[in-house]
């Protein structure tokens, strides 16, 4: 089904904790048409809300409304794998900071979220730059 | 119940210095607040031996991984500590790449999180034992 | 919640009826978060896979392109309800029709889809001409 | 079993022009020609009194709605008929809404439903019998 059924589904969601849940379920949903296991799509849901969270987390300087912090997700189906692109037009990071944040792990500030987006994933990349927002991409491929 | 009809905790007093912690549903970063303040008034009010049940609980990520061990801390910090009693594949996945199996006592469910609680109060109070003698 | 928590979700989606699942799933995401009962996120659901169906059904002609072929989901959440609309840039069609097609009902071709539409919500409209695209809008009032 | 993963459909033979198709998960326009064709290969085998079995279906929609109302037709035409079995509330509220449930014979259960057909047949039989006189 993967290879036949190819497609794009594309979202705009508030950048609210509140809104996690319909990136999760749109993730399963997705996930399914992509044949992914029940197992595979769980892993990934959390990929997805961890990527999602940085967004309403980090993203956004107080200066900005609340109409424009917004989460953008493309999730795409073909090839056996799912594609997930989590994207926002915030403040952006260094992604070379990710290094020295991971080794802080749980008891520094944070890094555990890019840690558990890379593990629960097959392939993952992260594009940023201070002052050019944020692009996670990452990919799941179907085991079954 | 369906997904996503948000988190339900419970808690339950063992004695004075031990509760059970019961989390059911979803914990992300909008519904561990909720988590965060029944467990913050939880080691207020002395219970410093936490069982963070969440045998029921179907979604977890790094927002409620770092409520647990914040929470482990304050207990610890308090002469107390916290177990995870979990046993939901997914859930224990997270635990084990976060590297956080250990320092929150994850077990596979309430009555082993109780006894190891215990095993840590006996070797608490050895530790005292012994820093007194 | 509903009132303070207002927000905005948009989708696209590919015109096939392996997407209809995502439909639905973000529908009871953000149903939840409008506080829509249980049931009342089920009736939501098929009065958004119908109009979802009828797009895939009715809305392209065989000379659009698979990729051309999309949903544009629009739900939001506010003044204690959810609002969804179904939009698509397909052929469009004369809605003084559908008083025709409704009486056909079962026994004649269709007229079903658009009377579950409006039984199962609290508002509901069409938007149509022969040429220029489809948008329903339909609102679903929480009751709790 | 997770919501949208699929439609599982079994079928069973009762006797000869009998038989019980039961249909779980989710019914839309994805899932649904794979149930038209199962219908469509018992009327062509013959079973002509058919129960579809409902009551572990969690949606329903038109097109669901379409490929039942079709059945019942093409088993009545045959001389048989079709006795939907489904108890789920909102699945129930879709039967009533587009004003199938007579046509369809939606019963509570597939007791009922397997009850519905063998009334409908001895009706059938008594019409024969009096056409016949
Ligand atoms: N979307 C983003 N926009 C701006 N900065 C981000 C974004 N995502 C991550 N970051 C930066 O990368 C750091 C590491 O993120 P992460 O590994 O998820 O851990 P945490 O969120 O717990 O800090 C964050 O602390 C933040 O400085
Ligand atoms: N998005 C659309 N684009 C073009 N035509 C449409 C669209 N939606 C509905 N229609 C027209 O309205 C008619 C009635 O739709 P509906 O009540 O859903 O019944 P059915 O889909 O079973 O025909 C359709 O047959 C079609 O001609």
């Amino acid at each position: 089904m993967g290879e036949r059924d190819a497609g794009t589904v594309k979202m705009v969601l508030p950048g609210r904790p509140e809104f996690l849940l319909v990136a999760r379920l749109a993730t399963s949903g997705v996930g399914l048409r992509a044949d992914l296991t029940v197992d595979d799509i769980e892993d990934l849901k959390v990929a997805v809300a961890e990527a999602c969270t940085n967004v309403i987390n980090h993203a956004f300087d107080d200066s900005v409304k609340a109409a424009d912090r917004v989460i953008k997700l493309r999730m795409s189906v073909g090839n056996g794998e799912m594609t997930v692109e989590v994207e926002d037009e915030g403040r952006g990071f260094d992604p070379k900071e990710l290094e020295r944040s991971k080794r802080n792990g749980l008891d520094g500030k944070g890094g555990l979220g890019f840690g558990l987006m890379q593990e629960l994933t097959d392939t993952f990349r992260v594009e940023s730059a201070p002052g050019s927002g944020t692009r996670v991409i990452m990919v799941k491929r179907a085991t079954r | 119940m369906q997904e996503g009809e948000t988190v339900r905790i419970q808690t339950r007093d063992v004695d004075d210095r031990t509760a059970v912690c019961r989390v059911a549903g979803e914990l992300d970063a909008y519904t561990a607040p909720e988590l965060r303040d029944a467990l913050v008034a939880l080691v207020e009010l002395g219970k410093i031996w936490v069982v963070a049940d969440l045998t029921e609980l179907t979604y977890l990520d790094s927002t409620g991984l770092g409520i647990l061990v914040g929470t482990a801390k304050q207990c610890r910090q308090a002469g107390g500590d916290l177990s995870v009693a979990c046993a939901r594949r997914n859930l224990l996945k997270i635990f084990q790449i976060s590297g956080t199996q250990e320092i929150l006592n994850v077990v596979a469910d309430v009555e082993a999180a109780t006894a190891r609680l215990g095993e840590l109060c006996e070797a608490h109070s050895a530790d005292s034992g012994e820093e007194a003698t």
